[in-house]
C-alpha cells in the first residue's frame, strides 16, 4: 500500500504543479510534495525495518535491503534539492532566464522525474524497470532543455538521442532476458520478467543468451550511468541544465541506472557462473575513472568539472561492484550513498557560486569566502569530501575499495592511484582560487539556501566516522545479495 | 501449437527478409520523404508479421499490440513526420558522413555478425519463428549504422524509430511478444518521446534555423 | 679521582698553555732558517702577547657582547681540549669527557664562535674570512672523521686514552692503513690551523687570508687571547696526532709515576721539536693554493683516509 | 588518555564562539592549549615509564566492522612526549604571535591549529589502519588550512595546493600499503597486521609503499618538493609545528610499520633508507646553503635533519636485519634523540624568524642584519638554537649526531661484502652534512642578527612580547637541557628500542655520562663539558682582568682605508653561499647576470633553483597536461561520433561474450 503512496505522491505532485505550477507558491508546493514523499518513504522504510523485505501487488513491486536505502536516499535528496531550488529558481527568474510557464514545466517535470525513479527502484519487473528508466530520461530531457538556449537545446538533444539509443539496447537485452526466462518459467504472463523469480531460477537460465542480454543491458543502462566511453551526454547535460537538475541527475539518476545494471549483473553472474560480468564492470569502471580524471584536468566550466567528477566516481563504484565480494560491494554501496549526498551538495554551492559571479567559467569565480563565507566553505568542504579527504565518508569507501583492490587485483591499483591523484590535482587547483583570494562581486539578492548543503555534508561526515548499525546491516545484506 | 502452420513459417521468414531489405533500402536513401515512406512500409510489415504470430500462437493480446503498431508506426508517426518536414522544409539529407557503397558494405558485415550472434539463440528457440531473431538484431544494427551516418536531425530520428521497429520485431518473433503492460509502456514512451522530438524540432529550428546536426557541435572539449 | 690525578691533569693543561706559543715560535724559527732569514727569538710570541695585554682595546662601535665574549670562549675551549687530549698521560679525570669525535665538535664550536664574531662588526673582510673559514671546516671534517675511523678500526675505540693504551699495549709496528691516515691527518692539520697551503699565517694581504681576515677587528687582550687560542689549537692537533700515530712515551694507566711523567714530557717535547721542524719544512716547500683549490686539496686528504680504511678492511691487519 | 586530545578539539570548537575576538582566542585559548600540551607530554612519559604494558581501548566510532582502536605504548609515548613539550612552547608563543587582520579569522585559525595538534596526537595513538589514515589526512587538511591562512597571496595558495596534493598522494600510497599489510584477512587493526602472513615479495611491496607515503610527508628527496614551499608560506608558529612536529609523525609511522607491524626482513631495505636519508641530508644542507629566504633556508635545513633521522633509521634496519640488535638500538636511539632535538631547535628558529618577520616585514636575508641590537631577546634565543642545530657541544644537536657517528663506526661488522665497505663512507657524508649545517647556520645567524642593518627601517625593529619570550625561552631551555643531560631523553628512547628491537643500549649508569657501548670505547659528558668551559672562561676572565686591565674605547670598525662604506657593502647572503654554489654547482639550476666592467649601474643577479623541479616535477605536470589534451579529443561534440563509440563498444563486448 505505502509503495503505491510513494509512487502516487510525486505523480499527484506532477499533476498539481502542471495545473498551478505558474503560481507564486509553486516552489513551496514542490518542496511540500517532496516532503510528503519523504514522509511516505520513511513509513515504508520503517515497515521494511519491522518486517524485512516485502513484495506487493502480485509481486510487481518489492523492497529489499538493496533498494530500500536507495529509495530513502532518493526521497531525501529529492526533498533537499527541492528546498535548494526554491531560492535558486527565484534568482534565475529575476534574472529573466526563465518565465513562469517554464517554471511550471520545471516543477511538474521534477515531480514526474522523481516518480519515474521511484518506479524504477521499487518495481520487481525488469520490463517496468525499463519503462521507468525511459520515462526518467524523457522527463529530464525537458528539464535539461529548460533554458531553451542553443547550448541547452544541443545538450538535451544529445542526451535524448544517446540515452534513447542506449535504452533501446537495454530493451533488447530485456527481451533476450524474457526470451531466456520463458523457457524456464513458462509464459504465465507477467511473472517471467519478475526479478525475484528470475533470481530464484537464475541457475537454469541459458548462459549464452544471458551473456548477450547482459551486454545489451550493460551498454543500455551503462549509457545512463555515464560509463566511459558512453558518457558523452553527461557533461553537456549537467552543464547546461538548471543546477537543481544537475544535482539530481548526478546524485540520483546515475545511482538508479547503476542499480539497474547491478540487478542484471546478479542474474547473469548467477546464470553463466563465470566472472565475465564482473570483469566487464571492472573494465568500464577503471576506464571511466581514469578518463574522467584526465578530463577533469582540462575543465573551465564549474558544473562540467563536477559532471566529470561524477563520471570518475561512478567509475570507481562500478569497479568496486566488479570486484565483488562482501567488502567491495559494501564499499560500493557506501560510496553510492556518500557520492550522491556530496555531489548534490557540491552542485548546490556551485550553482550559487556561479550565480554570484554571473558566470559558470571558473576563471570568473574568485574569492567566495570573501563574498559569502557559507558558499565558499561549502564548496571547499564539499570538494575536499568528494576528493576523498577524511573524515568524510567518501574516504571510508575509497579506503575499503583501494585496500581490496590492492589485495585482489594489484595490477589495477596503479590506474586507481593515477585516477585519484590526477582528479585531486585537477579539482583542487580549480576550487582553491575560486574559494580563496580576492573578489569584489556583490552578494546574492536572495539568501542562498545552504541548509541542505550543510545537512548533506554533516551526514557525509557522520558516515565517515560512524555508520549506523541499521544502515550497515542493509549494506551487508545487499552486499551478500549482490554476491 | 494450436494450428498446423505449414504456410506460416515461410511467410514469416519472407516478411523478415523484407524487413531486412527495407532497412538496407533506408540505409541507401537520401531523400527524407523516401525514408519516411520506407519506415511506414516497415511498420506495415511488422504489423502483418505480428498478426501472423498472433494467429499462429493464438494469443489474443498480441492483436492489440499489432493494432498499436498499425496505429503508431504505419499511420500516426509517418503522417506527423510528413507534416513536420513540410513545415520545416527539410526534404533533403544532402551529404552523408560516409558514402553509400561503403555504408552498404559495412551493413553487410554487420548483418553477418548479427546472424552469427543469433545462431545459438535460434537453435534453442522453441517458437515457430526461431531464426527471425537474427534478422531483428540485423535491423537494429543497420538502424544504428544509419543514425551514425546521417547528419540531419529528422533522419536520425527515423533511424531511431527503425531501431524501435527492430526491437519490436525481436519481441514478437522471438518471444511471442512481451507482457501487455510492458508493450503499453513501451508504446507510451515511444509516443511521448516522439512528441518531445516534435517540440525539439521546432525549437532547434528557431534557434539554429536548420535541422542540420552540424550546428549541434558547439559543446565539446575545446 | 685521587689528588695525584688532579695534579696530573692540571699539570698537563698548564704545560700545554705554556708550550703552545713556544711551539708556534719554534715553527717560525725553523721557517726563518729554511728561508735563510734571521729568525725571531723563540719567545717572540710571548713578547707580542705581553705587549697586546697592556694595550687598550679598540672596540668597533656596533660590536655586540658576542664579539667580546668570543676570545674567552675560544681560549676556554682550546684549554678544555688540551685537558682532554692525553699529551703526557692517559689516566686523566677529564679525558673521558669527550672522545676524539667530540673533540672535533669542540673545535667546531670554537670555529663557529670565531666566524660569528668576525661577522659581528659587519665589515666586508670579516664576513669573507668567516665564510672561508667555515668552508675549510666543512671540507676538512669528513677527512678528519675518516682518519678517526681508521684509528677506531685498529683500537676499537675513539676515546684517545684507550687508543693510546691499545697501541702501547701492542708491539711497535708500522701499519699501512695508519700511514695513509697519518698523511691525511697532517694535511687536515695544515688546513685547520690556517697554515700554508690553505692559508698563510704571516700574510696580511686581505684577499688571500682567512684567519687574519676574521681577527681583523680584534685588538689588545682580545687579540692576544685569540692568538694564544690558535697556537693552542695547533698544539692540540699535534697532540692528537701524537696520540693517534706516535703514542710512544705517553704514560699509560698504572705506569704513570713521576719518572714516567717526566719521560713522557720529554718525549712530548722531542716530538714537538721534530714535528715543528717538519711542519716548517712542508710550509716552506709548498706554495699557498688559491682558495678554490682547497676542495681538491682536502679531497685528496679524504681520499687517503678512505684508502687507509679500505686497506684495513681488505688486509684486515 | 583521549580526554586531553579531545580537549584540544574542544578548545578549537569554543574558539568558534567568538571567531573574531583575538584577545579571547589567542590570549585565552592558546595558553590553555599549551597546558594541555604539557599534559600530553606527561601522558607520554607515563607510557614510557610503563614500558611494556601498553594501554589500549576501542572507541564506538569508525566503520561497522572496524571501530577506532587506540593504543598507547612506548613508541607512541615517546612521540607524544615530543609533541607535548615542543607543542607547549609553540602554543605559548602563538598566543602572543597572531595579530588580527592577517587572513583567516582568529577563531578559525584556532580551530585549525588545535585540530592540527589533536590529529597529530591521534596519528600517534591510532591502533588500526582506518583510524590512522583518518587522523593522518586530518593532519594534512588542518595544516593545509593553516598554511593558506593568508590566502590572498597567490604564491601561498600555490604552495598550499602543492602541499595538499603531495600529502594526498602520499596518503594513497600508505593506504595501499595497509591494503597489503592486512594480508587478505580483512583485519585492519595493527594487532592483526602484526601477525598477518606476508610473502617476502608482499612485505617488500608494503615497505616500499610505506616508504613512499611517509617519505612524501617527511620530505625525503626527491619527494620534498612541497616542503620548501609550504613551510615558508605558513605563519611562523605553524611552520614551527609542521617542521618540528608534523615531520616526526612520518618518522613515527616509518618506525611503526617497519619494526612493529612488518618485522624487518631484508638488509636491502636498510640500505635503501640509508641512501635516501644521506642523500636528503646532503641535498637539504647544500640548498639551505644557497637559499636567501630565511624561512626557506630553515625548510631546507628541515629536509637535512629529516635526512639525518632517516639515516639513523636506515642504519637501525640494516643492523637489525644483520642480527646486530645492540648496534641497531644505538642507531635507533640516535635517530629518536635527533627527532626530539630537531623538534626543539627547529621550532625555536622558526619562531625566531616569526619575530623577525613581524618586526621587519622582511623574509629575505638581503634586507636584514644587525638585529642583535634591536631585538636582543630573540637574538640570544636564536643563538642557542643556531648552535644547537649546527651540532655543537654542549648543546643537544651534537649529542644525537655524535651517537649517529658512533653507530656508523660499527658498520664494518656487517657481514656483507661491499656494504661493509660502502656504508662507512656514509659516515663521511654525515660529517660533511653536519659541517655544512654549521656553515648554513653561521650564515643564517650572522646575516640576520649580526653586522650592520642593511636597511634603515631595521633600526626600529621591536623585540618579542612576553608570551613570545616565554615560548622561545622554553624551547631554548629544552635545547640546553637535552644537550647537558642527554641521558634523560636517551632512557626514553631506550624504552622505544626495547619495544621495537627487544634491546636497549645502556648509556652508562650515571646521568651525566653518555657511553654508546662501553665507556672504554667512547664517552661524552655534556654537563662536565659545559662546566669545564664555564670554569675555564671564568678563570681566564678573572686572570686577564687581574693581570692586565679592562679598558676599552669605542671606535668605528676599520674601513680598509676606504671611508665611504655603507652597510650595503657588507657581504650578502648570496655572497656567503657562493662557495657552496661553486663546489656543488652541479646540483643547482642557476641563472646569473654578471655586471660587465663598463656598466654604469652594475647589477648582479643570481637565481638558484632546485634542479629536481625541472627533472622530476614539471615533466609529470606536462605529461598529465598532454594526456588530458589527447583525451579531450574524445569529446569532439559530434553526435554521430558519440553514437559510433557506443556502437563500437557494443560490438566489442558482443565479440567478447561470443
Amino acid at each position: 500500500m505505502d509503495i503505491l503512496i510513494v509512487l502516487g505522491l510525486p505523480l499527484l505532485g506532477a499533476l498539481l504543479l502542471a495545473l498551478f505550477g505558474a503560481r507564486r507558491f509553486a516552489a513551496e508546493l514542490n518542496a511540500g510534495m517532496s516532503f510528503a514523499t519523504l514522509v511516505a518513504v520513511v513509513f515504508l522504510v520503517l515497515r521494511v525495518l519491522r518486517h524485512g523485505s516485502l513484495l506487493a501487488l502480485q509481486e510487481q513491486f518489492f523492497v529489499d535491503s538493496f533498494n530500500v536505502f536507495l529509495v530513502a536516499l532518493t526521497a531525501f535528496v529529492g526533498f533537499t534539492t527541492a528546498l535548494f531550488s526554491r531560492p535558486y529558481m527565484r534568482i534565475e527568474q529575476q534574472r529573466g532566464r526563465l518565465g513562469t510557464q517554464r517554471l511550471r514545466l520545471y516543477h511538474s517535470m521534477y515531480q514526474l522525474f522523481m516518480a519515474a525513479m521511484f518506479l524504477a527502484l521499487l518495481t520487481n519487473n525488469m520490463g517496468l524497470l525499463w519503462v521507468a528508466m525511459e520515462a526518467a530520461t524523457l522527463s529530464t530531457v525537458l528539464l535539461v532543455s529548460l533554458y531553451r538556449t542553443r547550448a541547452s537545446l544541443e545538450a538535451a538533444w544529445k542526451y535524448f538521442i544517446l540515452c534513447g539509443v542506449g535504452i533501446a539496447q537495454a530493451l533488447f537485452g530485456t527481451i533476450l532476458l524474457y526470451f531466456a526466462a520463458e523457457h524456464v518459467l513458462g509464459r504465465q504472463g507477467m511473472t517471467a520478467l519478475l526479478w525475484t523469480h528470475l533470481n530464484a531460477v537464475k541457475g537454469q537460465l541459458e548462459p549464452r543468451v544471458l551473456g548477450l542480454a547482459f551486454v545489451f543491458l550493460l551498454v543500455g543502462y551503462g549509457t545512463k550511468v555515464g560509463l566511459a566511453p558512453l558518457h558523452n551526454w553527461l557533461p553537456d547535460a549537467h552543464a547546461e541544465g538548471p543546477t537543481p537538475v544537475s544535482a539530481v541527475l548526478s546524485g540520483l539518476l546515475l545511482n538508479v541506472a547503476l542499480y539497474a545494471v547491478i540487478r542484471c549483473k546478479v542474474l547473469v553472474e548467477g546464470s553463466i557462473g563465470s566472472y565475465l560480468p564482473g570483469r566487464m564492470l571492472m573494465g568500464f569502471g577503471l576506464l571511466s575513472a581514469v578518463l574522467g580524471a584526465f578530463f577533469l584536468w582540462r575543465q573551465r566550466d564549474i558544473k562540467r568539472l563536477f559532471a566529470y567528477s561524477s563520471i570518475e566516481h561512478m567509475g570507481i563504484i562500478t569497479f568496486a561492484f566488479g570486484i565483488g565480494g562482501p567488502i567491495a560491494n559494501f564499499a560500493a554501496l557506501l560510496h553510492m550513498t556518500v557520492h550522491s549526498l556530496t555531489k548534490s551538495s557540491i552542485f548546490f554551492t556551485a550553482g550559487h557560486a556561479s550565480q554570484t559571479a554571473h558566470t559558470q567559467q571558473m576563471d570568473g569565480i574568485r574569492g567566495l569566502v570573501g563574498i559569502s563565507p557559507t558558499v565558499g566553505w561549502g564548496l571547499m568542504l564539499g570538494s575536499l569530501a568528494i576528493l576523498g579527504m577524511p573524515p568524510f565518508g567518501v574516504f571510508a569507501s575509497e579506503f575499503l575499495i583501494l585496500t581490496t583492490a590492492m589485495r585482489e587485483h594489484p595490477w589495477t591499483t596503479p590506474f586507481l592511484l593515477i585516477a585519484l591523484g590526477v582528479a585531486f590535482g585537477a579539482i583542487f587547483r580549480k576550487v582553491q582560487p575560486m574559494v580563496f583570494g580576492e573578489s569584489d562581486a556583490p552578494p546574492l539578492s536572495h539568501p542562498p539556501a545552504l541548509v541542505p548543503v550543510f545537512i548533506h555534508l554533516a551526514m557525509v561526515l557522520a558516515l565517515g566516522v560512524y555508520i549506523p548499525p541499521m544502515l550497515a546491516e542493509w549494506y551487508r545484506a545487499a552486499a551478500r545479495l549482490i554476491g | 501449437m494450436p494450428h498446423s502452420n505449414h504456410w506460416i513459417v515461410p511467410s514469416l521468414n519472407l516478411l523478415a527478409s523484407i524487413l531486412l531489405l527495407i532497412s538496407f533500402a533506408m540505409l541507401s536513401r537520401r531523400r527524407t520523404q523516401r525514408l519516411i515512406t520506407l519506415f511506414a512500409w516497415q511498420g506495415l510489415v511488422l504489423f502483418t508479421s505480428t498478426c501472423l504470430v498472433a494467429y499462429s500462437s493464438g494469443q489474443k493480446e498480441m492483436y492489440y499490440s499489432a493494432g498499436l503498431t498499425l496505429m503508431l508506426k504505419v499511420i500516426a508517426l509517418p503522417w506527423i513526420l510528413h507534416r513536420l518536414i513540410q513545415r520545416l522544409g527539410a526534404q533533403w539529407d544532402s551529404e552523408l558522413l560516409v558514402n553509400i557503397p561503403t555504408t552498404m558494405l559495412v551493413g553487410l558485415v554487420l548483418v553477418i555478425f548479427a546472424f552469427g550472434l543469433a545462431q545459438p539463440i535460434s537453435r534453442m528457440a522453441t517458437t515457430i519463428t526461431r531464426n527471425t531473431i537474427g534478422i531483428a538484431l540485423a535491423v537494429i544494427f543497420l538502424a544504428f549504422l544509419m543514425m551514425i551516418t546521417r547528419r540531419k536531425a529528422v533522419t536520425q530520428v527515423i533511424g531511431f524509430l527503425a531501431m524501435e521497429n527492430g526491437l519490436f520485431f525481436a519481441a514478437t518473433s522471438a518471444t511471442y511478444g512481451m507482457p501487455m503492460v510492458i508493450e503499453l509502456g513501451i508504446a507510451l514512451d515511444l509516443l511521448v518521446g516522439f512528441f518531445i522530438l516534435g517540440i525539439f524540432f521546432f525549437q532547434i529550428r528557431e534557434q539554429f534555423d536548420s535541422l542540420d546536426l552540424s550546428h549541434l557541435e558547439a559543446l565539446k572539449e575545446e | 679521582m685521587s689528588a695525584i690525578t688532579m695534579v696530573r691533569q692540571f699539570g698537563e693543561v698548564l704545560l700545554a698553555i705554556a708550550l703552545a706559543p713556544l711551539f708556534v715560535g719554534w715553527i717560525a724559527q725553523c721557517r726563518a732558517w729554511l728561508q735563510s732569514r734571521t729568525a725571531p727569538p723563540l719567545v717572540q710570541p710571548y713578547r707580542m702577547m705581553r705587549k697586546l695585554f697592556q694595550k687598550d682595546v679598540a672596540l668597533a662601535a656596533n660590536a655586540t657582547p658576542l664579539f667580546r665574549i668570543t676570545p674567552y670562549v675560544l681560549f676556554g675551549s682550546m684549554v678544555l681540549a688540551a685537558a682532554i687530549i692525553p699529551s703526557i698521560a692517559t689516566d686523566l679525570p677529564f679525558a673521558r669527557v669527550a672522545d676524539a669525535i667530540a673533540l672535533i665538535g669542540i673545535f667546531a664550536t670554537a670555529r663557529v664562535f670565531q666566524s660569528l664574531a668576525a661577522m659581528d662588526t659587519g665589515t666586508a673582510f670579516g664576513t669573507m674570512g668567516a665564510r672561508r673559514e667555515m668552508m675549510v671546516g666543512f671540507l676538512a671534517e669528513p677527512a678528519l672523521l675518516m682518519v678517526l675511523f681508521n684509528a677506531f678500526l685498529l683500537s676499537g675505540s675513539t676515546a684517545l686514552p684507550s687508543v693510546v693504551e691499545a697501541y702501547s699495549a701492542g708491539p711497535l709496528s708500522i701499519n699501512p692503513s695508519l700511514t695513509f691516515a697519518g698523511v691525511a691527518f697532517v694535511m687536515v692539520l695544515l688546513a685547520e690551523n690556517a697554515r700554508i697551503p690553505i692559508d698563510n699565517p704571516s700574510t696580511h694581504l686581505e684577499l688571500t687570508m682567512i684567519h687574519e681576515a676574521m681577527v681583523l677587528e680584534y685588538s689588545a687582550r682580545h687579540l692576544a687571547l685569540i692568538e694564544w687560542a690558535s697556537s693552542l689549537k695547533l698544539f692540540n692537533y699535534a697532540c692528537i696526532g701524537f696520540a693517534l700515530f706516535l703514542p710512544w712515551g705517553i704514560a699509560t694507566h698504572g705506569a704513570d709515576g713521576g719518572w714516567a711523567l717526566l719521560l713522557a714530557a720529554a718525549a712530548l717535547i722531542a716530538k714537538l721539536v721534530v714535528f715543528g721542524a717538519a711542519l716548517a719544512l712542508i710550509e716552506s716547500l709548498s706554495a699557498k693554493l688559491r682558495i678554490f683549490r682547497a676542495p681538491e686539496y682536502l679531497a685528496t686528504a679524504f681520499l687517503l683516509a678512505v684508502l687507509g680504511l679500505l686497506v684495513h678492511l681488505l688486509l684486515g691487519s | 588518555m583521549l580526554l586531553l586530545v579531545l580537549g584540544w578539539l574542544f578548545l578549537g570548537a569554543i574558539g568558534l564562539l567568538r571567531p573574531h575576538s583575538l584577545r579571547f582566542v589567542a590570549r585565552g585559548l592558546f595558553p590553555a592549549g599549551a597546558v594541555i600540551g604539557l599534559g600530553v607530554a606527561l601522558l607520554g612519559t607515563v607510557a614510557l615509564l610503563a614500558g611494556h604494558a601498553p594501554q589500549a581501548m576501542v572507541l564506538p566510532l569508525g566503520l561497522p566492522s572496524l571501530p577506532f582502536h587506540v593504543r598507547l605504548d612506548a613508541l607512541s609515548g615517546f612521540f607524544l612526549l615530543l609533541m607535548g613539550l615542543a607543542g607547549a612552547g609553540i602554543s605559548i608563543f602563538a598566543a602572543g604571535y597572531f595579530r588580527s587582520g592577517e587572513g583567516t579569522a582568529p577563531g578559525l585559525l584556532g580551530l585549525h591549529y588545535h585540530i592540527f595538534l589533536a590529529s597529530m596526537a591521534l596519528v600517534v595513538l591510532a591502533d588500526d589502519a582506518y583510524f590512522f589514515m583518518v587522523a593522518w589526512e586530518l593532519m594534512a587538511l588542518s595544516s593545509y588550512f593553516l598554511v593558506v591562512s593568508q590566502h590572498r597571496l597567490p604564491e601561498i595558495r600555490r604552495a598550499g595546493f602543492l602541499y595538499l596534493l603531495m600529502a594526498h598522494l602520499g596518503a594513497l600510497c600508505l593506504l595501499l600499503s595497509f591494503g597489503v599489510l592486512q594480508g587478505g584477512r580483512w583485519q585492519f587493526t595493527f594487532d592483526a597486521m602484526r601477525g598477518a602472513p606476508l610473502t617476502p615479495l608482499w612485505a617488500t611491496v608494503a615497505f616500499l609503499l610505506a616508504l613512499l607515503g611517509f617519505g612524501a610527508k617527511a620530505g625525503l628527496v626527491p619527494l620534498h618538493g612541497w616542503l620548501p614551499e609550504a613551510h615558508p608560506a605558513a605563519p611562523s608558529p605553524v611552520s614551527a609545528m609542521m617542521s618540528g612536529l608534523m615531520l616526526k609523525t612520518a618518522v613515527y609511522g616509518m618506525l611503526r610499520i617497519t619494526f612493529d607491524l612488518l618485522h624487518v626482513q631484508f638488509w636491502q631495505w636498510g640500505v635503501l633508507v640509508l641512501a635516501l636519508g644521506l642523500f636528503s641530508a646532503i641535498y637539504g644542507a647544500i640548498f639551505a646553503g644557497v637559499k636567501t629566504d630565511m624561512k626557506r633556508l630553515l625548510a631546507y635545513s628541515s629536509i637535512e635533519n629529516i635526512g639525518l633521522i632517516f639515516t639513523g633509521i636506515g642504519l637501525a634496519i640494516l643492523f637489525d636485519a644483520c642480527h646486530l640488535p645492540l648496534f641497531a638500538a644505538l642507531a635507533l636511539s640516535a635517530a629518536l634523540l635527533h627527532s626530539l632535538n630537531h623538534a626543539f631547535f627547529k621550532s625555536l628558529l622558526f619562531l625566531a624568524t616569526g619575530n623577525v618577520l613581524h618586526a621587519t616585514k622582511r623574509r629575505s636575508l638581503g634586507a636584514l642584519g644587525g638585529l642583535a641590537h634591536t631585538m636582543p631577546w630573540v637574538a640570544t634565543m636564536a643563538l642557542v638554537g643556531t648552535l644547537a642545530i649546527a651540532g655543537l657541544p654542549p648543546l643537544n644537536g651534537f649529542v644525537s649526531e655524535w651517537l649517529l657517528l658512533q653507530a656508523f663506526l660499527f658498520t664494518p661488522q656487517i657481514p656483507h661484502a661491499f656494504i661493509n665497505m660502502l656504508v662507512p663512507l656514509g659516515a663521511a657524508v654525515l660529517a660533511l652534512t653536519v659541517a655544512l649545517a654549521a656553515y648554513v647556520m653561521v650564515k643564517f645567524y650572522g646575516i640576520i642578527f649580526l653586522g650592520q642593518p642593511r636597511e634603515p627601517a631595521l633600526e626600529d625593529a621591536h623585540d618579542a612580547n612576553w608570551l613570545e619570550r616565554i615560548g622561545l625561552a622554553w624551547l631554548a631551555l629544552g635545547c640546553i637541557a637535552i644537550g647537558v643531560l642527554p641521558q634523560i631523553a636517551l632512557r626514553a628512547a631506550g624504552a622505544v628500542t626495547g619495544l621495537l628491537l627487544g634491546q636497549t643500549v645502556n648509556f652508562s649508569s650515571q646521568l651525566w655520562w653518555v657511553a654508546p657501548i662501553t665507556a672504554k670505547q667512547a664517552s661524552y659528558s655534556g654537563l662536565l663539558l659545559l662546566a669545564g668551559i664555564i670554569c675555564v672562561v671564568g678563570i681566564t676572565f678573572v686572570v686577564v682582568r687581574g693581570l692586565a686591565h679592562g679598558r676599552f674605547r669605542r671606535t668605528v670598525p676599520w674601513d680598509c682605508g676606504y671611508p665611504w662604506q655603507t652597510s650595503r657593502m657588507q657581504d650578502t647572503a648570496e655572497g656567503f653561499g657562493q662557495p657552496i654554489r661553486h663546489i656543488f654547482g652541479t646540483a643547482f639550476d642557476m641563472e646569473r647576470e654578471l655586471p660587465s666592467p663598463s656598466d654604469s649601474a652594475p647589477h648582479y643577479r643570481i637565481h638558484v633553483e632546485d634542479r629536481l623541479w625541472r627533472m622530476a616535477y614539471l615533466p609529470i605536470e606536462r605529461a598529465v597536461q598532454r594526456l588530458s589534451d589527447a583525451i579531450g579529443v574524445l569529446q569532439g561534440g559530434r553526435l554521430a561520433i558519440y553514437l559510433l563509440y557506443s556502437f563500437l563498444t557494443l560490438l566489442a563486448l558482443l565479440v567478447g561474450v561470443l
